[in-house]
């Protein structure tokens, strides 16, 4: 038992000696003694000699918050061998002596505090931190450039990373735009060289066409089944001449690169740039696989590489760290009847906007009607679809970006052709960012954008043209606006396979499927399952910039783990009896770490043994919240370091 | 209404997780904020480490109230720990209520560790409140008093 | 004898209660429970078994039996015994007056209880007879004659009189007390009503329960009968048998922190607790079969080796009762006995 | 019922049949397993059936066969709540759901003053031999208490239905109404009358034993090593804590089947505290009846970021 | 009201603490004021407790020769035995006994042959009566020791063997460990084994105690050389809970093994339900 005066801020309000003097007659105290500065050198070194000097099996230090001290101590208390968890702080200054003037009084709750710890201290009993090795080695799911990004920052500071894609070429969303806000560089220009870069990185693997089946494991030892989907090429004889592609026959599907506004063969590379450029074989499209007959494709293809016998392939691999990078698709307007999406061909998404203004695009970058092929002389843009909506009707969330890509697309469509009328309906524009809004501001005053704060509330044919029906919220009026096309600018929507991702990787997702951070502020591109870490849109709405900065942010985190050999684990975790539990699962259910699994066990209760279902912790997950401990009734589970009589003994000391 | 005592001085059990609400009674302490002596802090890792039986214990010792601070909703450390505390307390209190044990002994609060003012000040409130009410007489185990 | 009428008997129990505590079977709510006499109380007269037997006023659910102040390495041991008050429990039945016997048995045995001993020194008790059994009741079977009941005072309602007759030391003192509240009478009334009565008790349904073949000496073949695990599984392992029953006086002693020092206390136990004989090296007795065997046999088998033969059941009929499930000594009773030799 | 039991006991396509043995009295009937199809003979489904037999699979599922278990549409909840955590394994189990018309309590007939009991002939009027004479009363003036609030005639979880039609038109009383008014009062009126049914309690832990979401290998309060272990209410607070510990533990569990207080022999309405919690749930967290179906998470093991804080309480209850 | 309440304890002091093995604590008590706490007989045991921690049975180690302290020899079993392990010397604890029958002394052993079969910590209730019969040589016969412990660290009163029990006034003490262990010359094996191989006549009264398993193999044992289980004595103390007969929870059938016991004779244990 060690009190600090700390000068005069705890000895002012605290008489140090009546505390010493009381802690001489609590249960187990051996010695008590005090000094000036207890975290000094001279301190430590009191407390290394105190515990030599009188065997002491666990020391009380009645001192400052142990949030300031407490690994202080616990480092002089090893330095002596003693455990340092065998250390407990009773918080005397910030709790007692500098909330509290009468000395009386301080003296008084002083003690009760110091009593307290000792109760707790009289229960403690050595912990020790768990070790995991790290295998060497990332994952990182999705192929955007969130995920390109990362792999890179990893790869190049020396660690292999796998990168899985579930579409045939890495990319990502960011592959198909045109140019990007605000310098309005092409998006190709700046990505293809990055995806080259990660194809020839020979730290990164890349499976495309393959998505991640099962994770098993923890921090440092994640166990991962990926699935490569059959291409029925052999991408390792495949020289990417595309003599095959030229030769199918099948021209129907649509393809996916270009949202469906044009077709591709059965057997196709999404788009020239892609990576790597191996066909792949669609194979509900596919004559051979249809009726048995064809095989074009394979008697043209000198290498060999077809192979219409391939079957999924699934790799195991083994990973230190997974990074999720899975992006976002945009919303689909469809449900929105009022805008008449799905039915009027000249009412398009931003993304095939995008398509048909890039110069590899359907059109060959020529901004012609869906209708008609005709250049539009009006263009109508509305932001916010999907967006900031009730929750019934979309995403009560802000999708970020569109403010600035329809400022750019408003831009880049009056830049390209003057004649063009474009007017914007929108709520809000939001250009938080370096440059956004001088960006915002050259769109209207420059290039003469029509802004109009309102909403629409109809879109109709009218001879050939499109009515569109809105309010104007500044004029108060009802207007109406004639357009050719017009573009909605849809709502940033958590990927599908996101969830079903985030519950194999256990790691947490908000209501709208966006992986949760492990803190919003402290810790954005953490998961709170650790060694899983966020890149990108997976996460939440983000532009190109903010997304490669996560990314590598992201990437720093990952490396923080994949530079260790060792991972010491928080020894103050939750760990179950056994002889307890009784497999119910409820403390699996509450854990927001997914560290607790279950597994049938043979427990020998005194001699009696019986096989049951019991609960596991895995300790290298486990942060030690407690969840799970309230959960259990029968108090199968307790937390190391917080038991429950530990917490228990101090409630009695303090009321007694 | 019962006469205040003036001598009564109430005691308090005040959970605190160590993320936020203590790191909030720290700066409460530095910023040289005054609330009772009779408030007494335990440290948690989470608020939704408090189990029940820690807060009848607490009542059965002889404290007079209770109260429970946590993380604000959403800033949790291990994520969604205060969610859990959240229902398991509401239902608590709302059974303690039931039995006839008076409500304002048992609070919980979401206190940050930036509100060492709001923490000296909730403190401050709750003994108050229990200095109105006087001793809990109805969940004390009679063993445990003098 | 003496008699009084029953209008009186308000009268009667204050002066009772004037010199010691009086505890009589009062309705409270739909349940009729020995408690403390108050003026005006609602004592049931016909109501016969009340839930828990009035065992607690010589064997409390709970007694204090020493303190300790430990400060340091040291103990300072405190006497917390106090000498019991008078009392008196009136209305207690038959069968449950001569429970108190068979617990004198017991905590009489040497070395005495001292807890026990002085409450059954200062404590009286006052029985009624029973004119109309319940059809749980089998107090016959044990040799217990519900129509004249034992205890220090005997007492019969038969119409608007209470029969009133002492039958110890500590009775006719009592009886001398409050004498003047009462008649002398004979007993021809008292002895029509039993005669009357007995035609009831003939009509028992469990009258005729064998308890031949339950004895000693045939120890082992009643503990390792195949009949267990047949009536065994239905058992809850709740307490309720055991706690409300005259006869059941296993305990614990258990020690309590008050945080100023420690209380250490006397319980009820309960066989048909899992940790009924847990110990440091473990558990002789794990399963749940075995423990509701230890009950049975306990009663049935090892309290009559040890007692000449005396069981330890009065045959109240509260666990036929009470048993959440129906599983109670008489089935056991007829599962083992002489009707069913195994 | 009997036949089916005897058809699949002596074809061995069960090992086991867990349903209800007649007793010695005409309402002391046992839960029982027969494991002969002779014994059979004894097994009885009657009015005084009330009790629930989803619990005893815990211990009877634990042999390596299957076994038949009779459940009332009540019953089924309570097992469904077994099954979500894993208590007793479904592939194990041959349910056969029985119609209920609701069960009888003996208690009641006892304190309207009915006592040597000797024969009991059940129809709508329950007619009653005893020793003292005969007696005529409507069925649904002895219902149990979990009876009158019936959660209707479905069973959640079965095999097969046999249709005796016993199938009950039970009223769906408000099970909430003795909750309400005991909200309605003050504090000081509540503490009053738990205060008067708590101190009753003798510990025989028959309300925790019966419960089928009391499953626990070991309770708490059993458990030396737990710090709160007790085998007697000492005092007032070890009352009110275990009844509190005791219904917090099962709450967002409870099924509300009834048991606790039917085996009560002090006749402690112990439902009425699991009520409350299912009450507050339902209340503030969503409609919620455990057992409903045996893939539901308790409430307390999810939480919503919009949840009421524990203020609401006040709110809701204005400041009496 | 008599103060003789046998369920309030007496105060004791621990004045004496040795490291018998890793587990094993021999613990000197005496009254406050020196001396036994109370007399006592070979066999017979006494319910120790710190208030609050625990209060359990233990045998008493020391013989009643031994008027100057008390010695119990305590197992690290449970949270009472922890908590005396690291207790310190001066520490008061509470006493209270003297309870069961004791080994009959001064009854059917006395002129006898004997035999001690003990293992582990069951050598601690014999010592007691080794003690007795040393103090007492001349009314005694033979006396043979054979004790076993799973390694030569877990032999208790190693020192007082060597030193003051084998080979001295016509004792004879037989060790053996159940491995074979560096700096270990004595026998390796099981103990029901090594008493078959040490070939006692059948006409010795044997006094056998030590863990359940084992006493279960050297009763077995014994059958097969042909004791008379009429001369065989086993004592159970570890069963006890109120030691006066009177808590109900110590029964091994109709016996109570506080009043009864603990020490039986194997005649009687085995018309005895197996729950022990």
């Amino acid at each position: 038992m060690l009190v600090c005066w700390c000068g005069s801020n705890i000895a002012g309000t605290v008489d140090i000696n009546t505390v010493v003097e009381a802690s001489k007659r609590e249960p187990g105290v051996v010695y008590a003694t005090d000094y000036q500065y207890m975290c000094a050198e001279g301190g430590q070194a009191m407390v290394r000699r105190a515990i030599e000097e009188h065997s002491l099996t666990g020391i009380v230090v009645s001192a400052c918050s142990p949030r300031m001290h407490e690994t202080t101590f616990r480092k002089a208390a090893a330095a002596a061998g003693l455990n340092p968890y065998m250390v407990e702080i009773a918080n005397i200054r910030e709790h007692c002596s500098w909330v509290h003037k009468d000395k009386e009084v301080g003296t008084e709750k002083a003690v009760v505090l110091m009593r307290a710890a000792i109760a707790k201290l009289n229960l403690n009993t050595p912990l020790f931190p768990g070790e995991s090795g790290v295998i060497k080695r990332a994952l990182v799911i999705g192929g955007g450039i969130a995920g390109i990004q990362t792999a890179l920052d990893i790869a190049d500071a020396g660690y292999e990373v796998d990168i899985v894609e579930k579409s045939p070429t890495i990319g990502g969303t960011m592959a198909q735009l045109d140019k990007t806000f605000p310098t309005l560089d092409c998006a190709a220009c700046i990505l293809t060289p990055k995806m080259v870069d990660a194809a020839q990185h020979d730290k990164i693997t890349l499976y495309t066409y393959s998505e991640v089946d099962e994770v098993s494991g923890f921090v440092g030892n994640f166990s991962v089944k990926i699935r490569q989907k059959a291409r029925c090429i052999n991408s390792k004889l495949c020289n990417g001449c595309g003599d095959c592609i030229e030769k199918c026959p099948a021209k129907k599907a649509k393809s996916e690169f270009d949202e469906g506004l044009a077709n591709r063969k059965a057997i196709y590379v999404p788009f020239a740039q892609a990576v790597p450029n191996v066909p792949v074989i669609d194979q509900t499209q596919c004559l051979k696989f249809k009726t048995g007959k064809c095989g074009l494709c394979e008697k043209v293809c000198l290498p060999k590489a077809i192979n219409f016998e391939q079957q999924d392939e699934i790799i195991e691999k083994e990973y230190g760290v997974i990074i999720a990078a899975t992006g976002f698709r945009p919303l689909s307007p469809e449900r929105y009847g009022e805008y008449g999406y799905g039915q009027l061909p000249d009412v398009i998404t931003s993304l095939e906007f995008e398509r048909l203004m890039n110069a590899a695009g359907p059109t060959g970058g020529a901004l012609l009607r869906r209708s008609n092929g005709e250049k539009p002389k009006s263009i109508v843009f509305i932001q916010c679809v999907g967006s900031r909506a009730e929750p019934d009707k979309g995403k009560s969330y802000c999708s970020k970006i569109c403010c600035m890509y329809t400022a750019k697309h408003a831009m880049l469509v009056r830049d390209k052709y003057p004649n063009i009328d474009v007017s914007v309906f929108y709520i809000d524009v939001r250009t938080p960012g370096k440059n956004f809004d001088e960006f915002y501001r050259r769109a209207v005053e420059q290039y003469g954008v029509n802004y109009i704060k309102g909403m629409v509330g109809k879109i109709a044919e009218e001879d050939g043209r499109l009515r569109v029906q809105g309010s104007d919220l500044i004029e108060d009026t009802q207007i109406f606006v004639d357009a050719d096309l017009v573009v909605l600018a849809t709502a940033v929507e958590a990927q599908a396979s996101a969830r079903p991702l985030g519950t194999m990787l256990t790691a947490s997702m908000d209501q709208n499927n966006f992986f949760s951070e492990s803190h919003a502020k402290l810790r954005p591109v953490e998961s709170p399952t650790a060694g899983i870490f966020l890149s990108g849109v997976c996460q939440g709405p983000k532009d190109i910039p903010e997304t490669v900065a996560q990314a590598g942010a992201a990437a720093v985190k990952a490396l923080g783990i994949l530079s260790k050999d060792k991972l010491i684990g928080n020894p103050c975790i939750a760990g179950p009896d056994e002889l307890l539990c009784n497999g119910c699962a409820s403390c699996e259910k509450v854990c927001p770490y997914g560290a607790i699994t279950y597994a049938d066990k043979e427990i020998n209760d005194h001699g009696h043994r019986t096989t049951r279902h019991v609960a596991e912790i895995n300790e290298a997950i486990c942060q030690g919240c407690g969840a799970c401990t309230v959960t259990c009734p029968s108090g199968a589970m307790d937390l190391k370091g917080f038991t429950n009589r530990q917490i228990m003994a101090e409630v009695d000391a303090i009321c007694r | 209404m019962q006469v205040k005592d003036q001598n009564f001085k109430p005691l308090v059990v005040s959970f605190c997780c160590n993320w936020c609400s203590y790191a909030g009674a720290d700066l409460a302490g530095s910023s040289r904020l005054e609330y009772p002596a009779e408030v007494k802090i335990i440290r948690i890792p989470c608020s939704c480490r408090v189990d029940p039986l820690f807060v009848l214990r607490a009542f059965q010792r002889g404290a007079d109230g209770v109260i429970i601070n946590g993380c604000h909703p959403g800033d949790c450390h291990y994520t969604s720990g205060n969610y859990f505390t959240r229902r398991r307390m509401t239902l608590l209190f709302s059974m303690l209520d039931y039995l006839g044990i008076e409500r304002e002994r048992t609070r919980l609060e979401w206190v940050s560790a930036a509100e060492g003012a709001r923490f000296a000040k909730v403190m401050n409130e709750f003994v108050g409140k229990l200095h109105e009410m006087g001793a809990n007489k109805r969940l004390g185990d009679i063993r445990c008093k003098e | 004898m003496l008699k009084l009428s029953l209008s009186r008997m308000e009268e009667l129990f204050s002066r009772i209660n004037g010199e010691r505590t009086l505890y009589a079977p009062i309705q409270i709510g739909e349940q009729t429970q020995f408690t403390p006499w108050v003026p005006d109380a609602a004592v049931q007269m016909n109501r016969l078994s009340t839930v828990k037997s009035p065992k607690d006023y010589f064997f409390p659910h709970i007694e204090d039996i020493a303190a300790f102040r430990v400060q340091g390495k040291e103990i300072e041991i405190l006497d917390v015994r106090t000498e019991a008050a008078p009392f008196a429990v009136f209305g207690v039945r038959a069968c449950d007056a001569e429970s108190l016997n068979l617990l004198d048995r017991i905590f009489l045995d040497d070395p005495i209880d001292t807890f026990y001993e002085s409450k059954r020194k200062s404590g009286l008790i006052i029985t009624t007879a029973c004119f109309e059994p319940e059809e749980t009741c089998f107090c016959g079977v044990f040799g217990i004659d519900a129509l004249s009941p034992g205890g220090d005072i005997a007492t019969w309602i038969v119409d608007d009189t209470l029969y009133w007759n002492a039958l110890t030391e500590k009775g006719e003192a009592l009886t001398e007390a409050v004498k003047d509240l009462f008649e002398e009478t004979d007993d021809m009334a008292v002895k029509a009503a039993q005669e009357k009565a007995q035609t009831v008790f003939d009509k028992l349904p469990f009258r005729d329960l064998n308890l031949d073949g339950l004895t000693g000496e045939v120890l082992m073949k009643k503990f390792n009968s195949p009949e267990w695990a047949n009536l065994n599984p239905s058992c809850l392992s709740c307490g309720t048998c055991t706690f409300i029953c005259p006869t059941c006086h296993c305990y614990d002693i258990q020690d309590f922190d008050t945080g100023k020092g420690i209380q250490r206390f006397k319980c009820w136990d309960s066989c048909m607790c899992s940790d009924f004989t847990l110990m440091a090296h473990g558990n002789p007795r794990t399963s749940q079969l075995e423990r509701f065997r230890q009950r049975y046999m306990h009663k049935l088998i090892y309290f009559p080796d040890n007692n000449d033969g005396a069981y330890a059941c009065v045959g109240c009929g509260r666990c036929v009762q009470k048993c959440p499930i129906s599983m109670n000594i008489v089935k056991v009773i007829k599962a083992l006995g002489v009707e069913n030799d195994v | 019922m009997r036949q089916k039991a005897h058809e699949l006991l002596s074809s061995g396509a069960v090992g086991a049949v867990l349903a209800w043995e007649k007793g010695e009295l005409p309402y002391d009937t046992s839960p029982a397993v027969f494991r002969d199809a002779e014994a059979l003979d004894k097994m009885v489904y009657n009015g005084f059936c009330g009790s629930n037999l989803s619990k005893y699979l815990i211990e009877q599922g634990k042999q390596d066969e299957k076994v038949l278990v009779f459940l009332k549409p009540c019953d089924t909840y309570s097992l469904n709540q077994l099954l979500s955590e894993n208590r007793v394994a479904r592939e194990k189990l041959h349910i056969i759901g029985i119609g209920c018309k609701g069960k009888l309590d003996v208690e009641k007939l006892r304190t309207q003053g009915i006592k040597g009991i000797t024969g009991i002939e059940e129809n709508e009027t329950l007619k009653i031999q005893t020793l003292y004479g005969d007696h005529e009363l409507p069925r649904e003036d002895v219902l149990l208490e979990k009876c009158l609030s019936c959660k209707g005639k479905d069973h959640k979880v079965y095999d097969e239905l046999i249709g005796e039609d016993l199938s009950a038109d039970t009223e769906q009383g408000d099970k909430y109404a003795k909750v309400a008014e005991l909200e309605g009062q003050t504090p000081a009126e509540r503490f009053a009358f738990w205060r008067g049914e708590l101190s009753k309690c003798i510990r025989c832990n028959a309300c925790r034993n019966t419960c089928p979401s009391c499953t626990c290998l070991k309770c708490v309060f059993d458990n030396a090593h737990s710090g709160v272990a007790a085998k007697v209410n000492a005092t007032e607070f070890e009352e009110n804590m275990f009844h509190i510990i005791r219904a917090f533990h099962v709450a967002g569990r409870c099924s509300d089947c009834g048991e606790c207080s039917r085996v009560c022999p002090q006749g402690i309405p112990i439902h009425l505290l699991n009520r409350k919690f299912i009450k507050d749930i339902s209340g503030f967290y969503g409609e919620f009846q455990a057992g409903e179906t045996a893939e539901l998470n308790s409430p307390l093991l999810c939480y919503d970021l919009e949840d009421a804080e524990p203020n609401i309480i006040s709110k809701r209850e204005g400041d009496n | 009201m008599c103060n003789c309440e046998i369920l309030i304890p007496k105060l004791g002091i621990i004045t004496d603490i040795r490291d018998e093995t890793p587990d094993v604590k021999t613990f000197s008590v005496t009254a406050p004021d020196g001396g036994v706490v109370f007399p006592h007989m070979p066999g017979q045991c006494a319910m120790l407790s710190i208030p609050g921690v625990g209060e359990a049975m233990f045998s008493i180690t020391s013989s009643p020769t031994n008027t100057a302290f008390m010695e119990y020899s305590i197992k690290k079993a449970g949270v009472l035995t922890d908590w005396l392990h690291r207790a310190e010397t001066g520490q008061q604890i509470t006493v209270r006994g003297p309870y069961g029958n004791a080994f009959p002394v001064e009854g059917d052993l006395k002129g006898k042959d004997l035999l001690f079969i003990a293992g582990g910590i069951g050598l601690a209730p014999l010592r007691s009566v080794i003690n007795y019969v040393r103090a007492n040589r001349k009314n005694y016969g033979k006396v043979d020791i054979v004790y076993g412990a799973r390694s030569a660290d877990d032999l208790v009163f190693r020192k007082e063997i060597e030193s003051e029990w084998d080979g001295i006034d016509d004792v004879n003490v037989h060790l053996t460990i159940d491995r074979a262990q560096a700096g270990w010359s004595g026998n390796v094996g099981f103990v029901p084994a090594f008493v078959k191989d040490l070939g006692f006549t059948k006409g010795r009264t044997t006094l056998v105690c030590g863990p359940p398993i084992m006493i279960k193999f050297v009763l077995a044992a014994l059958d097969e050389i042909g004791f008379d289980e009429t001369k065989i004595y086993t004592t159970m103390e570890l069963r006890m809970k109120c030691g006066i007969g009177k808590c109900g929870r110590c029964n091994i059938g109709s016996k109570y093994v506080c009043k009864d016991g603990p020490v039986f004779r194997c005649d009687e244990l085995a018309a005895l339900p197996d729950e022990y």
